[in-house]
C-alpha cells in the first residue's frame, strides 16, 4: 500500500500537471499478459544453430593441452571455435570509457582462472548436439595454486590471479592499488571520542537470478552486417564490445533488444553476444547463444563479495566525529565493473550523514572466482549494511533511540560531504520522520521539528575548505580522452566564504553534555541542538 | 519454543546515475502526419517501466494525450546511443532526453499551428487533449492532428526534436578522492519488524514499513512496483540469497532455483509505503530513480531487527538461521529482556 | 530420429514430427511455434513454462512430448478469446502484477488451473497455486491480489 | 546421439526392457530423467515407459493400502481415503510438479528430495519390484539402503498398513514457502497402547544419503505418553547415527541442531503440517 505524501516540500513542487503523477497502465502490459512481448529469444531463423561453451572444472589451471577433433567429428557440429579464433581476445568492459586495462580473453588459451571459465565454443545443429560433442573435447590441465579470499590475496607470496594486474588489485590512477577517500584527520579526531566502535562486515556473492538467463541470436545480414538479438540491459554497450572484440566496424552489427527478462545488472556484461557474432561469421548461419539456467547460476557473473571494516568514533552527545574505512570488492579473476563500484564505494562511505572527518582505502581484489559484476545498488549495497548496522550500534552505545540518532547525524542543505562537495536537495530528515509516524514509533518533539531545509553548516567542522575546481588535482590517465569533457564540473564546489542558505554553522565540536537521566539517554538539548531550531 | 519479535530501522541515500556522470542518453522523438508521436530510443526496458515513464514524459512535454505518444526501444539502427538501463540512470538521464527533444518538437509544433491560427506562437497553449488553442481564447483552437496535416503538406516542417543528457565526468583526486559522484540522491528510511525463533534461528519479516523520497513519482503504480519489489529482494539478500553459501569456500553452489534461496510467495509480509518528492533541481520533474536504492535499506533494518529481538549482531550475510543459531549459542541464548510481547 | 505427435493445442489439432526425447516446451516453442511459453530453466525448478495439460498445471519443460500424445494442451496463446481477455489478464493488467513479464504467462496458467478448478481460492490457495512460480521482479504480492481479483470477478459473473 | 522412448503396456515388459538394454531409464514422472535428457546426460539412450494401468492404480479401500509406482502426488491428493498422507504429497514441489511427481520416482529421488519415500519408510512400506527375475517384494528400509547397487530394476508399486487416525505425523522443515525443498523432514508412525507409545516408526529425510529411520529415538520412545516429559529421552537422542551433509540448503551441523526442535514439535503436534 502506497501513500503520496503531497504535503511535504510542497513549496518545492509545480503538481499541476496532465500526465506526470497519473497511474498509467505500461505501455508493455497486453504483450505480459498475453505472452507476445518480443524477448530476444522469441525471433526464428531457418537454419538456426546453436552456440555451447566448454568451461573449466578448475578455478586455475595451465592448459597442456586440447583435443577436440573427436568433437568435430560428432553428428550435427558445424564450427569448433577456439581461442585462435578470436579477432580481438583480451578486453575490458570499462574499455569503452577509457577505465581499466584489458585483462579478460573471450576464451582461454594458456591459463584458466576460475571454474566454469569458457575454453572453446561448440556450434552445432541443435543445443543437445553441442552438449554431447562439448563431452568429447579432451583438456588436460596442470592445477595451479588458487586463492579464494580478498585479504589472502593481498599477502606476500598469495597465487597471482590476474597477469594484467600480477598484485591482484586493480591500480588506480597509475599508482594506488586502492581508491582513497581523505577529509578532516580521522585519527586525530577519534583521539578526542568517547565512543569508537570498530567492525568487519561481510557482504555474499548474489545471484541475479532473471526468469530469462543470458542469451542472443546472431543473424548475417545484407551489406556484411549482422542483426543480433540480445538480451542486454545496454544495447550499444554490447554493441561496441561486440565490434571490439570480432574486430568489427560498429555499423556493421544491428542490436535489436529493449525487452528483457529481467537484469538488475547481471545483463550489462556481454556474456553471450560477441561470441554468438563470431560463430555467425564463421558458419554464415544464424547462431543462438543462450546461458543454461545451470551456467547462469555458477558462471554467470554475480554481484561481488565485499568485506567492509567500519571503525567510527562519536562523542558522548552522540555526533560521528571521526570514520575509518577499509572495503575490499571481490572481483573474481578480472576486472568487469568492480573496479568501477569501488570509487562509487569511496563516494558513499559517510552515508547520508555528516562526518567530519573520513578516511577510507577501498580495494578491487583479483581471486580465482567467477568474475563480478554490478548488481541492483552497485558498490552501496553492502555499504549501506555496514553503515547501517553500525549506526544502530553507536545509538545502542550511548543509550539512544536510533531515528533520533540517525536524524541528528543526518545531512542537511549545505553540509560539506566527505568528497568535498555541498549537501543540496536533501531529505533524509523527512523520511524518517515519515517513517516513525507510520510505524508508531515514538521521536520526541524536537526530533519531529527538524528539517533538512536547516541547520546545514557552509563546511563542516575540522573539514579543509572545499578544493575549487580549478585547483583539482588533474585525472587519472587512464581516462585522460575524458579531461576535456570535465572541464566544468557540474557541482562547482561552493567558496568558503560562500553563505548557506542555513542557520550559522554546528559549533566545531559540541560541548560533550553530560548524559541525561532520560531512558533515551539523550543528550542534552541546548548543546546538541540549539544551532539547528530556528 | 520461543519466539522473540524486534523491530529495527535504516536510513539511506542513493546516488543517481552512473557515478562521476560521463553517462549520455539520447532520444528522438517525431510526429506522424496525424499528429502521433514516436519516441525512438535505445534504452533498455528490463521490467522497471522505461517505455512507460518515457511515454508519460513525452507526452506532459508536448502537452498531448498520453495515447498519441508511442516510445520504441530497443534498436540500434534506429534509436540513437544511450548507456544503458543501470545505476538508477534511467528516469534521470533517459528522461531528460527525451524531455529536450519533446520540447524541440514541441516549438515546432506551436510554430506550425500558430502559422495556421495566424497568431504568435507565444500566445499559443495545449490543452493536454490533443489541441492547440489561443491563451484567453479558447474557442480559437487547432487539433495537433491539424497542425501535422498542415506542417507536412503545406508548411513543410517536421515536428520532431532531438534530445541528449549527459552529465559531464567528474574528475577523481587520486590524493583525497574529491569527486562529483552525482547530481542528485534519493533518501529511504524502512523499518521492520521480525520474528526470531531461538531454538532454530529462523527469522520471519512480519511487516515492513517505509519512506521513501524519490523527487517525484512520475507514475506512482510504476514506483509502487519497484518499493514492493525491490524490498522483497532486500528481504531476499537479507535472509536468503547466495551462490556460494560456504564463501570464501566455493563448493556447495546452487544449480537451480530449487537450491538458490529466495523468498516465496508464503514469505512475503505487508509493507505500508509512503513516497515523498523533493523535486532534484536537474530531474525530468524533478524526478530521481527509485530503482537499485529501494532494495538497499532492508538489509539493515531486518539484521537491526533482529538484534532489537534476541540480542545478536549479524555482520554476515546472509543472515542464515544456522549464523542466528550459532551466534545465539555464543552469547548463550537470546536477550530475556526482548521476549515476544505477543 | 523424428517421431510423429498429435495433440490439441488450445482447442486446435496439431501434429508435428519431433525429436524423440524431447520436451513439450521445446516441441510447442521449436516446432510448433508457439513462442507465448517462455522458458527459464529446462530443470523443472522455475515454472516460468507452465502449461495446462488436461486442464492440470504442468511444467513443459520436463514434460515429454511424446506423453502429450491425444491430450489437450492450453498456453497462454490461448487464454484470451478473441478480442476478450480473461478475467486473470485484467486483473494482472490492473493490479500491475508485470514488471519484466517473462514469468506472467506460466503465472497466468498456473493461476488459471487454480480458478478453473476453485473459483473461490483463499489467500493460502493462490500462494499455493503459484508457489512453483518463481517472479524476481515484483515480490509476488500483486501477483496474488491479481489472481484474488479474477476470483471474485468469476463469482460475480456466475452470480 | 537421439534419445529413443519406448512404450509399453505390460509393467513385465517394460522391466525386462530396462533390465535389459544399456543406458535404459524408467520414466516415471519425468521430473527427474527429463532434467537428465534436457541436458544431454550420456547415461540416458533410452526412455522406458509403461501404460499399464497397474501401474497407476490406487487401492486404498482396506486396511492395507497399495500404490502403483505411477500414482503421482496430484492423485494422491485428490483420493479422500488418503487424506493422511495429503500433507506429504502437498510438501513436495508446487502443483505442476505435483502433477508429474510419482511414488516410484520419491524413493529413487537424490538426497534432499524424496519426502514421500521419507513418509513410506515411516509407514514400513514394502516394495514391489520387477526385473530379469520376475516380481519380488523388499522392505522399503532395505531397498533404499541398496539402491545405488540394485540397478536396472523397476518398482511396480508400494504397500502398507494403514495408520490408526492420528497416528501418523509429518513435517517438512524448509526455507522457502510454499514449495522450498528439505533442510529436512521427519516422518512418525505413532501407535497408542492405553495413552503410551507402542513400536513408533520414525523416519528423517534429508539427514543422510536417502531417507533414514530415527532408531534411537523410536526405542526411547517405547512406552512414554507424547507429553512434553514422555518424548523427553527421544528428542534427545533424535540425531544420533544420522549423517547429514552440507548442501546449498543448510549445513549438516544445522540440520543436526534443528532436527530434534522439530521432532520434539512434531511429537508435542505443534509442527503437524
Amino acid at each position: 500500500m502506497l501513500e503520496l505524501r503531497k504535503d511535504i516540500f510542497a513549496d518545492e513542487r509545480d503538481d499541476n500537471l496532465k500526465e506526470i503523477g497519473k497511474p498509467t497502465a505500461r505501455q508493455d502490459i497486453l504483450g505480459h499478459v498475453t505472452g507476445t512481448s518480443p524477448y530476444y529469444d522469441d525471433h526464428r531463423f531457418a537454419g538456426m544453430l546453436h552456440l555451447k561453451i566448454l568451461r573449466s572444472p578448475h578455478a586455475h589451471a595451465r592448459i597442456r593441452s586440447i583435443d577436440d577433433s573427436a568433437a568435430a567429428r560428432a553428428p550435427g557440429v558445424k564450427r569448433i571455435i577456439r581461442a585462435a579464433d578470436v579477432p580481438v581476445n583480451l578486453n575490458t568492459l570499462l574499455s569503452l570509457i577509457q577505465f581499466g586495462k584489458d585483462d579478460e580473453p573471450s576464451l582461454a588459451s594458456d591459463v584458466v582462472r576460475y571454474k566454469g571459465e569458457p575454453i572453446i565454443g561448440i556450434v552445432a545443429t541443435s543445443e543437445r548436439a553441442a552438449q554431447e560433442a562439448l563431452a568429447l573435447v579432451r583438456v588436460s590441465y596442470d592445477p595451479l595454486p588458487a586463492v579464494f579470499d580478498v585479504e589472502e590475496a593481498l599477502k606476500p607470496g598469495a597465487a597471482s590471479v590476474n597477469p594484467t594486474y600480477p598484485k591482484n588489485t586493480f591500480e588506480y590512477y597509475g599508482k594506488y592499488d586502492h581508491q582513497k577517500l581523505r577529509y578532516g584527520d580521522a585519527d586525530a579526531a577519534f583521539a578526542k571520542c568517547d565512543v569508537v566502535i570498530d567492525e568487519r562486515y561481510q557482504m555474499s556473492p548474489i545471484e541475479h537470478a532473471p526468469t530469462e538467463t543470458n542469451g542472443s541470436i546472431a543473424v548475417p545480414d545484407t551489406n556484411g552486417r549482422f542483426v543480433v538479438h540480445t538480451s542486454t540491459q545496454a544495447l550499444f554497450f554490447s554493441l561496441d564490445t561486440s565490434a571490439k572484440i570480432n574486430a568489427m566496424q560498429s555499423n556493421q552489427l544491428h542490436f535489436i533488444g529493449g525487452t528483457v527478462g529481467g537484469g538488475f545488472g547481471g545483463k550489462v556484461d556481454t556474456l553471450t553476444e560477441p561470441l554468438a557474432i563470431l560463430a555467425a561469421r564463421l558458419t554464415g548461419a544464424p547462431v543462438r547463444h543462450r546461458l543454461s539456467r545451470h551456467e547462469e547460476m555458477q558462471f554467470g557473473s554475480p554481484r561481488g563479495a565485499e568485506r567492509i571494516y567500519i571503525k567510527d568514533g562519536m562523542t558522548r552527545d552522540g555526533r560521528i566525529v571521526a570514520r575509518k574505512v577499509r572495503a575490499y570488492f571481490d572481483s573474481g579473476a578480472y576486472t568487469r565493473l568492480s573496479s568501477y563500484a569501488a570509487v562509487k564505494c569511496a563516494a558513499h562511505i559517510p552515508g547520508p550523514y555528516t562526518i567530519p572527518n573520513v578516511h577510507a582505502d577501498v580495494y578491487c581484489v583479483f581471486t580465482n572466482r567467477t568474475p563480478a559484476t554490478a548488481m541492483r545498488g552497485f558498490g552501496v549495497t553492502a555499504l549501506d549494511f555496514a553503515l547501517e548496522c553500525q549506526m544502530d550500534k553507536l545509538a545502542t552505545a550511548i543509550g539512544m533511540d536510533p531515528i533520533e540518532f540517525r536524524i541528528l547525524n543526518a545531512y542537511r542543505d549545505g553540509d560539506m560531504k566527505a568528497h568535498r562537495r555541498e549537501a543540496k536537495n536533501c531529505a533524509l530528515i523527512e523520511c524518517a520522520q515519515v517513517a516513525a509516524e507510520k510505524a508508531n514509533w515514538p521521536i520526541r518533539e524536537e526530533y519531529k521539528r527538524m528539517s533538512s531545509r536547516n541547520g546545514g553548516a557552509a563546511a563542516a567542522p575540522h573539514a579543509p575548505a572545499a578544493i575549487a575546481p580549478s585547483r583539482q588535482a588533474a585525472a587519472a590517465p587512464q581516462r585522460a580522452p575524458y579531461d576535456r569533457v570535465s572541464a566544468a564540473p557540474t557541482q562547482p564546489a561552493p567558496s568558503p566564504t560562500q553563505p548557506a542558505p542555513s542557520p550559522p554553522p554546528r559549533a566545531p565540536q559540541p560541548a560533550p553534555a553530560a548524559p541525561t537521566g532520560s531512558s533515551h539517554g539523550a543528550p542534552r538539548f541546548s548543546s546538541v541542538f540549539g544551532t539547528r531550531r530556528r | 519454543m520461543t519466539k522473540h519479535r524486534g523491530r529495527g530501522v535504516a536510513t539511506v541515500n542513493y546516488p543517481i546515475g552512473m557515478n562521476l556522470g560521463g553517462d549520455p542518453s539520447q532520444a528522438l522523438v517525431h510526429s506522424n502526419p496525424s499528429g502521433k508521436f514516436t519516441v525512438a530510443l535505445s534504452s533498455i526496458d528490463l521490467g522497471q517501466g522505461m517505455k512507460s515513464v518515457t511515454r508519460q514524459i513525452c507526452a506532459e512535454t508536448l502537452g498531448v494525450p498520453i495515447e498519441d505518444v508511442y516510445v520504441d526501444t530497443a534498436d540500434s539502427d534506429t534509436g540513437p546511443h544511450c548507456m544503458g538501463s543501470f545505476a538508477s540512470r534511467g528516469t534521470h538521464r533517459v528522461g531528460n532526453a527525451v524531455m529536450a527533444a519533446a520540447r524541440e518538437a514541441r516549438a515546432v509544433m506551436m510554430e506550425a499551428a500558430a502559422e495556421e491560427l495566424e497568431v504568435d506562437a507565444n500566445d499559443l497553449e495545449t490543452d493536454g487533449r490533443g489541441n492547440i488553442r489561443v491563451k484567453g481564447a479558447p474557442q480559437r483552437s487547432i487539433s495537433v492532428r491539424d497542425v501535422a496535416v498542415a506542417a507536412q503538406f503545406r508548411q513543410g516542417k517536421t515536428i520532431s526534436g532531438r534530445g541528449i543528457f549527459l552529465v559531464p565526468l567528474s574528475d577523481v583526486d587520486p590524493e583525497t578522492g574529491e569527486m562529483s559522484p552525482a547530481t542528485c540522491y534519493a533518501h529511504a528510511c524502512l523499518i521492520a519488524e521480525v520474528e526470531v525463533d531461538d531454538e532454530t534461528g529462523d527469522v520471519t519479516v512480519l511487516k515492513m514499513t517505509s519512506a521513501y523520497e524519490l523527487g517525484r513519482a512520475l507514475n506512482p503504480k510504476l514506483v509502487e512496483q519497484q518499493l514492493v519489489g525491490g524490498a522483497w529482494m532486500g528481504m531476499s539478500h537479507a535472509l536468503y540469497e547466495t551462490p556460494e553459501p560456504y564463501y570464501p569456500d566455493t563448493r556447495n553452489g546452487p544449480r537451480d532455483f530449487n537450491e538458490y534461496l529466495m523468498p516465496g510467495p508464503g514469505d512475503i509480509c505487508p509493507h505500508d509505503i509512503a513516497v515523498l518528492e523533493r523535486p532534484a533541481p536537474d530531474g525530468p520533474f524533478g524526478a530521481k530513480g527509485p530503482g537499485e536504492m529501494c532494495a538497499n535499506p532492508v538489509l539493515p533494518a531486518i539484521a537491526n531487527a533482529i538484534f532489537n529481538a534476541v540480542g545478536v549482531r549479524l555482520n554476515e550475510l546472509p543472515i542464515t538461521p544456522e549464523r542466528v543459531l550459532r551466534a545465539l549459542k555464543a552469547r548463550g541464548g537470546a536477550a530475556s529482556s526482548t521476549r515476544a510481547r505477543s | 530420429m523424428r517421431t510423429p505427435i498429435q495433440f490439441t493445442l488450445n482447442g486446435e489439432d496439431v501434429a508435428v514430427f519431433a525429436e524423440s526425447g524431447s520436451n513439450l516446451l521445446d516441441v510447442l516453442r521449436e516446432t510448433v511455434g508457439d513462442l507465448t511459453v517462455k522458458g527459464g530453466c529446462w530443470q523443472g525448478t522455475c515454472g516460468v513454462c507452465t502449461v495446462l495439460i488436461d486442464g492440470a498445471p504442468r511444467v513443459a519443460c520436463v514434460t515429454l512430448a511424446e506423453a502429450c500424445a491425444g491430450r489437450s494442451v492450453e498456453t497462454v496463446a490461448g487464454l484470451r478469446r478473441g478480442p476478450d481477455l480473461h478475467p486473470l489478464q485484467t486483473a494482472f493488467m490492473e493490479r500491475f502484477a508485470a514488471q519484466c513479464g517473462y514469468c506472467t504467462p506460466g503465472m497466468l496458467m498456473a493461476a488459471k488451473a487454480l480458478l478453473d478448478r476453485n473459483p473461490a481460492p483463499s489467500r493460502e490457495e493462490v500462494v499455493d497455486a503459484i508457489g512453483g512460480n518463481i517472479c524476481r521482479c515484483t515480490g509476488y504480492e500483486p501477483i496474488i491480489e491479481a489472481i484474488l481479483d479474477a476470483s471474485r470477478s468469476n463469482s460475480r459473473r456466475s452470480a | 546421439m537421439t534419445i529413443a522412448v519406448k512404450t509399453f503396456s505390460r509393467l513385465g515388459e517394460a522391466a525386462s526392457a530396462l533390465s535389459s538394454e544399456r543406458g535404459a531409464r524408467f520414466f516415471g514422472g519425468g521430473t527427474i530423467l527429463m532434467r537428465m535428457v534436457n541436458e544431454a546426460d550420456p547415461n540416458v539412450a533410452t526412455i522406458i515407459r509403461a501404460t499399464d494401468p497397474a501401474f497407476t492404480r490406487i487401492s486404498a479401500s482396506s486396511g492395507r493400502i497399495e500404490l502403483g509406482a505411477g500414482v503421482t502426488m496430484a492423485a494422491i491428493l485428490a483420493d479422500r481415503e488418503l487424506s493422511f498422507l495429503h500433507p506429504v504429497a502437498r510438501a513436495v514441489g508446487g502443483p505442476a510438479i505435483r502433477e508429474a511427481a510419482t511414488v516410484g520416482g520419491n524413493l529413487f529421488a537424490q538426497n534432499p528430495y524424496g519426502d514421500f519415500a521419507t513418509a513410506l519408510l515411516a509407514l514400513d512400506a514394502i516394495v514391489t519390484l520387477a526385473g530379469g527375475f520376475g516380481q519380488r517384494e523388499q522392505p522399503l528400509e532395505e531397498f533404499l539402503a541398496s539402491r545405488e547397487r540394485s540397478g536396472a530394476i523397476l518398482v511396480t508399486g508400494v504397500a502398507f498398513k494403514r495408520p490408526a487416525a492420528d497416528a501418523f505425523r509429518f513435517t517438512k522443515v524448509t526455507r522457502v514457502r510454499p514449495k522450498g525443498i528439505s533442510v529436512l523432514s521427519i516422518a512418525a508412525y505413532l501407535p497408542m497402547a492405553s495413552g503410551r507409545i507402542s513400536g513408533a516408526r520414525i523416519a528423517y529425510g534429508a539427514m543422510d544419503r536417502t531417507p533414514v529411520r530415527g532408531k534411537a529415538a523410536e526405542r526411547a520412545l517405547e512406552g512414554h505418553a507424547l507429553d512434553a516429559s514422555g518424548v523427553g529421552p527421544a528428542v534427545a537422542v533424535a540425531a544420533d547415527g544420522t549423517s547429514p551433509v552440507d548442501d546449498a540448503i543448510a549445513s549438516a551441523w544445522w540440520r543436526r541442531e534443528i532436527l530434534p526442535v522439530h521432532l520434539r514439535r512434531l511429537l508435542l503436534g505443534a509442527g503437524h503440517v
